[in-house]
């Protein structure tokens, strides 16, 4: 039954996360911008107390029904992914660099979440419910590899004696990597083959937790946008883990099946919504300063004239605010069909692909329409045109995005569309 | 709570239209266009599915589940078929959907049993667009001046369906300066229909140039008598429905090229292993899939009483632009094909460059 | 030395192709686009007085001085692309179906003059100055193959007893096909394989005169625009032409070189410009008129605003011009770089892509700015969309154009980027 | 007659400064950019190219062959090396050419022999651009009014390169709302430099807010003096350079990133063998053709003298698009390394989106 609206328990959700976009984020944007590499404190622990409460009920929750605690009792849709992609989007509309900085196993925990075992979540997990601000985040890329990971060299070698896993390798982009395990005791999933010639089925994603020997972070990135989240390169040198720290079944499956590596991609079908959710956020913040300064030279918008009797401006905004509307709408799609336990297979890589573009595009017109002042550092304008663009890259450019609808839309394989 | 899934009744009218357009529609539609009549037949069997009877009110025989949600994944299933039969077999919902809107007690209890019981679509259109390079909905040139108890109508009308048979029609013009619809009879003296308009689509709907001169309508004849009616909403029903027929229209052409391009083998593939042609496709299928879901939410708030206008001005411009993109990538997926009439998507690709200019010719 | 003035020698003749434009062509557009397959004699008759003299002083040239004719005897550039590209433009303006129809060689003829003998010049050119009108064609395409020209599978079987060429096979898409061998004594030159094993190595072109047996017209096609156009489907059903009808060697060249199929190919440097340029008079038609009729609503361009401040309908003549005015100077420079006796492949394939592009999106904007007007039949701008895409598509669609830009900005082979 | 080839001398130029782009500008660009600065002996060796001297009439000490074409191709050649860089290499332009163009004989005679003697680049700019959203050249907040035997001149100017050492400033205000150019010393009574005009881009060019409060300008400072000067014509003028310069950035980035491609291997080959790749790089290759070609026509134009507000408005309109595509496809085909400013590709991202805004920023 076609319904757009959203469930009242998250409007009020997003009411206060609105406060904490508009009074914390917006507040500090500019500070974190200019001052690379530092964390956004203001934010971090306003969060924390929030975040690990629900952290708390939510691992309790999972160890008293076995669940991964965003199930509910009763039957029916489940909508915690629906609630994260608004929440997303409202933060990203605050500050899409300073939400990345949430104090959360993110990625890393939906990992966990999606394949761990009950012990694994008591070990992992349990900690981002108590203490300190912590972490989670999720090493895949390496230099070689980009958007092809079943290319990746990073290897975990098993020593049975010590019934420890031995990684060795370089990661590269890992989003939070510094806050997880350098500045909180959090942890990082990380993708590794155990054996280098079973191609996509000797990956396995591993839990290395914060202050384990021989690894270290290599280098910090200095980025165009999203400033003051830490982006950064971890070498393995021998870093011995846990044998259990493995995340699902450690034997190689055959070629045929590559479920392990199909395993972890899932754990994108819930991320790729919630980059496109972030990225209509920076969207939506660009276009409401442009409409709201436009207004203030008392240019508003006349939605009652035809296309051909409109202001170029006129055009501009209602094209922008087109072109934000449609990203969300397919962002909330991609949502609400995980929200059914439907594949959203199609639907997430459309909505990222999309929601990346039109971002980029919002923003990038916003800089535009908002004259020398837009150009320059007095709006935030410019900051989230620098922001917005992370979308069209990460988790997939737009370009592997529309290879996966394209391929999803002909069914073809990943041979007969490469 | 959030759902974009159609329910029972949506998915089973979906599937009618769906099997009717591509079985009644799709065989005929090329010829149709070139002879310039959709087969009576085909408009006939397209009335009795009975979809107008069923959204008016009980009182006037009616089921009353009018629903504008349900009506544009109707409309969007027709106009996958043929744009120029879905407006014809919609023809009627020009006066009983205003009516219903917009209408006055007395003129529904007096028109609107006639939808509900009529074997054959009744023969009714409306007319607003206007001829010229600057038609503006709300600020029309024909004019509607008061004249004793009644109303003076005269000016110029183009592009309006059927107007040839058409005993009553919903005719546009400003009173004051504000567009107002008014019920005139095909007879009625001082309006004079033809020549037919010709245009570059829609080669099977016949439509016509009106012309009305001093053309006298009684003030009860008003649609919404003493209070005249809300323009504005029923632009913004105009333009859903257009809008789901232009996603329809769109989808034909992605659907044929997709097809076409897994078909064609060029240098020892299909063309569609090619990432130019792939790409292509997939981005016709976000279009359309956000073409569908802003009409989907403009619908949904129809049907909750919701005043639109800047909704349907902003979804109005994606989708035209949607529409337009996806009929030209189709007809360049085709190649050759795609720029001969044996093959339908060239009519698609004229059909979509109208949708601009289509602001009334359907309702829902 | 950069310069953009036109010879004025073309510069006249312009003037007098543009008075045939207006006064002939526009005439009579709606009448041929409504009365499809009808040959515009208005047109014909009148282009045959200038085009058949022309052809006849040309012929006497060429076999003067043995060259082609265009050649002139004095050193330095050959501005004849550059005249023929500017004519084209400009009848193509006045109606880019009807241009089509101009009596003339055409690229048949151009392909006899780039690769045939003297005597074939005698043999198949010398009628074109003299006699009733007559039209060249050239017959590529098959039902199978669409732009994949290695792929044909239309036969020449050599038959020594008769010396003859035996042809077999059909051909498709084949523009003025009927005019050139059915309406008048034309030629038509066809491609076809004397060794189907050999691949592009065994493709050469023959050349097929009007009323020879076993050459039938299939079909005529029904179109989106350009209707005056005839484009038909040819059946060759032993067919058999004289052994001097071949173009060029006759002997299959090993895989490795394939110079008598780029031989083939390089009659398109010459013509994809020219395509272009009619794309790019239609492209023009389509903005003066848009320009002229606002302007009668008193809406002109001021072109001294600032982005911001423009009308939309500004905005959008705007953009219409620029792109209008980017493509020309793109087919220009495609044009003289023949002119100058470089390679222009590169510049010829940028300017089709570009061109064909932008003459489809200036026509259909011109259908939207004129209102309900310009969506009917009272002005041509709804004829010149449909005439517009056809240059979108032949002579090799956009992307076909693309690709091979492609290939030679990234110095690749067909293999390494298909 | 219709030629498209560069002559020798600009050959040479084009070579000469090409080289002096890779081998001076590109191994500081960067770190110039995060500096805030370039090394002045870049600056000095891009003066000592003496393009400017060259430029300017042999009565002051010049060469006097200026020529528009000419200068488009040199500032094409300076920007695919880094566009702050160029500005500030370009700045002595910013009044010299106006006077050039537009000043009284008196005028040149008095300012322009610096320009060719200069052993060091002249410490002059411009102030044209103002801050706020609808900045419009034509019709400048900054207003000179009239007083006694000169000007007086209020307002305030933003983006102004390198103001704080400048020695005399050409400031554009609106004389009886038409804007004119007054020569203003560096240490004028009234005049406040700062603060730094802190913008996305040009990171390396030291940019300025400027207050002018009751400045007093002479008569005869006015450019033109007593006939005052043609806005219009510097403007053109400007938009070509900037114009040059938008193709420079372009195809600085569109030719990394077709090398990046070429390099980068993925699923097992380099990412240029993906139509999607390889079909944007041909379009970024045609844009920036048809460009150039713009930017060369309206040069030549200007060249001739003919007055081209109609060519350089739809020209700017064109490369301004063009140059940002190009830039941000460039960072898309970079993909995570388009967005570390490890790479150069997001300096020129920042830099492209200016050129909406860059009016008056250099002139050729």
């Amino acid at each position: 039954m076609i319904d757009f609206e959203l469930p009242e328990r998250i409007e009020n959700e997003l009411q206060m996360a609105q406060m904490v976009a508009e009074q914390v984020m917006r507040a500090t944007s500019r500070k974190y911008d200019e001052n690379e590499h530092e964390r956004p404190v203001e934010y971090i622990n306003m969060m924390w107390q929030v975040v690990r409460e629900q952290n708390r009920r939510r691992f309790e929750k999972a160890m008293a029904n076995g669940s991964n605690g965003d199930r509910p009792e009763r039957e029916g849709p489940n909508y915690s992914i629906v609630r994260l992609i608004t929440l997303v989007e409202m933060l990203s509309w605050g500050d899409a660099g300073m939400y990345l900085c949430t104090p959360d196993p993110l990625l890393g925990g939906a990992a966990i979440d999606a394949v761990g075992t009950r012990e694994q979540k008591v070990r992992f997990l349990k900690k981002f419910g108590e203490g300190e601000p912590k972490w989670g985040a999720m090493a895949i890329t390496e230099p070689g590899a980009g958007s092809d990971n079943s290319a990746l060299r990073t290897t975990a070698r098993l020593d049975s004696e010590n019934n420890e896993w031995i990684l060795n390798g370089e990661k590269i982009f890992i989003t939070n990597g510094k806050l997880a395990l350098e500045e909180s005791d959090g942890v990082c999933v990380v993708w590794a083959t155990v054996d280098p010639h079973a191609g996509r089925a000797g990956i396995k994603s591993f839990v290395v937790e914060a202050g384990t020997p021989g690894v270290t972070i290599a280098k910090q990135e200095d980025k165009l946008g999203i400033r003051c989240s830490d982006t950064v390169s971890l070498v393995f040198d021998d870093a011995r883990i846990p044998y259990d720290n493995i995340l699902g079944s450690p034997e190689v499956q055959t070629k045929k099946s590559t479920r392990g590596f199909k395993g972890a991609m899932k754990t994108f079908d819930a991320s790729r919504p919630a980059v496109a959710a972030s990225a209509m956020g920076v969207a939506r913040a660009a276009l409401e300063l442009t409409q709201e300064k436009l207004a203030e030279e008392g240019l508003e918008v006349d939605y009652t004239r035809p296309r051909h009797e409109m202001q170029a401006w006129e055009r501009d905004l209602i094209t922008m605010e087109a072109r934000q509307k449609a990203g969300w709408l397919l962002t909330l799609k991609a949502a609400v069909e995980m929200a059914h336990g439907q594949s959203n297979r199609l639907s997430a890589s459309m909505a990222k692909a999309r929601a990346g573009e039109t971002a980029t595009q919002v923003t990038q017109k916003a800089v535009e329409l908002l004259g020398p002042t837009g150009y320059s550092k007095e709006l935030l304008a410019e900051k989230w045109m620098r922001d917005a663009k992370i979308n069209d890259i990460y988790e997939g450019t737009k370009q592997i995005n529309t290879l996966i609808v394209a391929r999803e839309i002909l069914g073809y394989t990943r041979r007969e569309l490469k | 709570m959030l759902d974009f899934t159609l329910d029972q009744e949506q998915e089973m009218l979906a599937t009618i239209i769906g099997r009717f357009a591509e079985e009644r529609v799709r065989p005929v539609f090329r010829e149709a266009e070139e002879r310039g009549a959709v087969p009576a037949e085909v408009i006939q069997a397209g009335w009795e599915l009975g979809l107008l009877p069923t959204s008016l009110p009980a009182a006037y025989g009616g089921l009353g589940d009018y629903s504008v949600v349900t009506a544009a994944i109707a409309v969007e299933a027709f106009a996958w078929g043929d744009l120029a039969t879905t407006f014809q077999i919609l023809a009627p919902n020009l006066v009983a959907v205003p009516l219903l809107l917009e209408g006055s007690q007395a003129q529904q209890t007096r028109y609107l049993p006639d939808f509900t019981t009529a074997r054959r679509p009744p023969a009714v259109t409306a007319a607003l667009i206007e001829p010229g390079i600057r038609f503006n909905p709300r600020a029309l040139k024909a004019t509607a001046t008061i004249e004793g108890d009644g109303y003076r109508l005269n000016g110029a009308k183009t592009m309006v369906p059927l107007a040839e048979d058409a005993e009553l029609l919903l005719v546009y013009a400003a009173e004051a300066g504000e567009t107002q619809a008014f019920l005139v009879p095909g007879d009625a003296e001082g309006l004079t229909v033809g020549p037919e308009a010709e245009v570059m689509g829609l080669g099977a709907l016949p439509l016509y140039r009106l012309h009305l001169e001093n053309v006298y309508v009684p003030a009860v004849d008003r649609l919404g008598g003493e209070e005249g009616s809300d323009f504005a909403r029923l632009l913004n029903h105009s333009r859903v429905a257009l809008a789901a027929a232009a996603v329809g229209v769109a989808r034909a052409g992605y659907e044929y090229a997709r097809e076409y391009a897994k078909q064609r083998v060029q240098f020892g593939e299909p063309i569609a292993h090619r990432q130019s042609i792939a790409f292509m496709l997939a981005e016709m299928a976000i279009d359309i899939e956000a073409a569908r879901l802003l009409v989907w939410e403009a619908a949904w708030k129809l049907d909750r009483g919701e005043e639109i206008t800047r909704e349907a001005t902003v979804m109005k411009h994606y989708v035209d632009d949607v529409v337009l993109q996806t009929a030209d990538r189709a007809v360049q997926i085709l190649g050759g094909y795609g720029y001969i009439r044996e093959y339908p998507v060239e009519l698609w690709l004229r059909n979509a460059r109208g949708f601009v200019h289509f602001d009334g010719l359907a309702i829902v």
